[in-house]
């Protein structure tokens, strides 16, 4: 949707992304959120910072909401990606997708959470406590990542 | 055929800058290169350019890109660490 | 969640849902919302009415609830249906679903909708612009009902 | 073994209220009935009892029953038209 940035450095507000979709022919809308979360073997992660390739990241994000619409023709879908420092427990990424019924919002909006899972240039950072960061992908690996700037929020 | 030089741009991200060092440099290689050619040159060219895997994600252009594909003149590289979207 | 209640005469507040089943464990949180639909062949349509076998509706969304936290068993649910009537376009069911991972947000969200549309005692009764009115089932099936009320909102 | 009389409550909803021009009524039955008679009683008694489908969907103290579901004293039954839930 025109209005609504691919990528934001400001809190996700689902409310816009349900707005951005609605339409009076769709009778279901399926929204996801991706959440950072506290595993039960994360340690003290006191925040995380989320750094992307923001150009390739929005026109990738775009492309995949391009590509959903293309898939279900009848589907509108807004999507969005925060980056910069994000506290636990708020969404780092929203996918919204308006249809006629309910089989085609649920199938699109799976399709595209699952196409950026795999697609977007996105790294996150986990800072921990004692001062320390690590580099943390989707497969779960962690690496060490150099304490490079200061630690404060 | 034209087999002049090419002139690219490699920019580096999250872990890989910092493995690196540096966030971007230019490269020039010779004409009909491939992503392959380019990941090569910084392995081997960069301060610490052995640290980057040899068959890293690379986007060219802002799209993610084969080894294979055919470098032009005036193409941004980015080499991606594996990702962690969403 | 006990303090959202399953039934509402009010306007469905998707933060609400949503703020409702956020936990540290979750890192996916997949939000259906249904909608009151214009299709290309519904007429006149001026407002639906939302009728229900209340005390019922609410004891078998809660059990439908609770049946996909049995299944699902990390999954935290926020179930609402609107009753009354309801303008075109704003939603009348929502279910939201937190889960570890996305997979089973979905799964489990999209279980508790199709059980909800398969169970749940509401009937729709679409008011149109001359005055008359009729049941519209889930089927797509209509029957005329008689005008027993004023045709005000 | 007990056959009194059961005291049932029989609501109608949404189309099966306008059908009947009632949402309620009080049914006296055997003991041992079971969903079935208290539908064949509703169709054979009530004015207008025969718009009521021979099979309709029932619900027995807030949950859907089958029809050959035993019925005890002061059971709440509900006669539900097609659903349009959600």
């Amino acid at each position: 949707m025109a209005d609504l940035p691919a990528v934001t450095r400001d809190p996700i507000d689902a409310g816009r992304l349900l707005a951005a979709v609605a339409a009076p022919a769709c009778g279901g809308t399926a929204l996801f959120l991706g959440t950072v979360r506290a595993g039960p073997d994360d340690g003290p992660v006191i925040r995380i910072q989320y750094e992307a390739y923001v150009e390739m990241l929005e026109a990738e994000f775009l492309r995949i909401a391009a590509e959903t619409t293309a898939r279900w023709v009848d589907a509108r879908v807004a999507v969005q990606h925060r980056v910069g420092g994000i506290p636990l427990g708020e969404p780092s990424i929203a996918v919204a997708v308006a249809a006629p019924h309910r089989a085609e919002a649920f199938a699109a909006c799976r399709f595209a959470v699952d196409e950026a899972k795999r697609r977007l240039p996105v790294w996150k950072r986990e800072v921990l406590a004692d001062g320390t960061a690590q580099w943390r992908d989707n497969a779960g690996g962690r690496t060490p990542s150099r304490p490079s700037e200061p630690s404060g929020a | 055929m034209p087999t002049e030089s090419l002139h690219v741009r490699c920019r580096f991200f999250a872990r890989y800058a910092e493995l690196l060092g540096t966030e971007e440099v230019a490269l020039t290689l010779p004409g009909r290169s491939i992503v392959r050619d380019a990941v090569r040159r910084v392995r081997q060219e960069l301060p610490h350019g052995e640290r980057i895997p040899e068959r890293p994600l690379v986007a060219v252009n802002r799209e993610h890109a084969l080894a294979d594909r055919p470098l032009a003149n005036g193409d941004e590289l980015a080499f991606l660490p594996p990702l962690a979207g969403g």
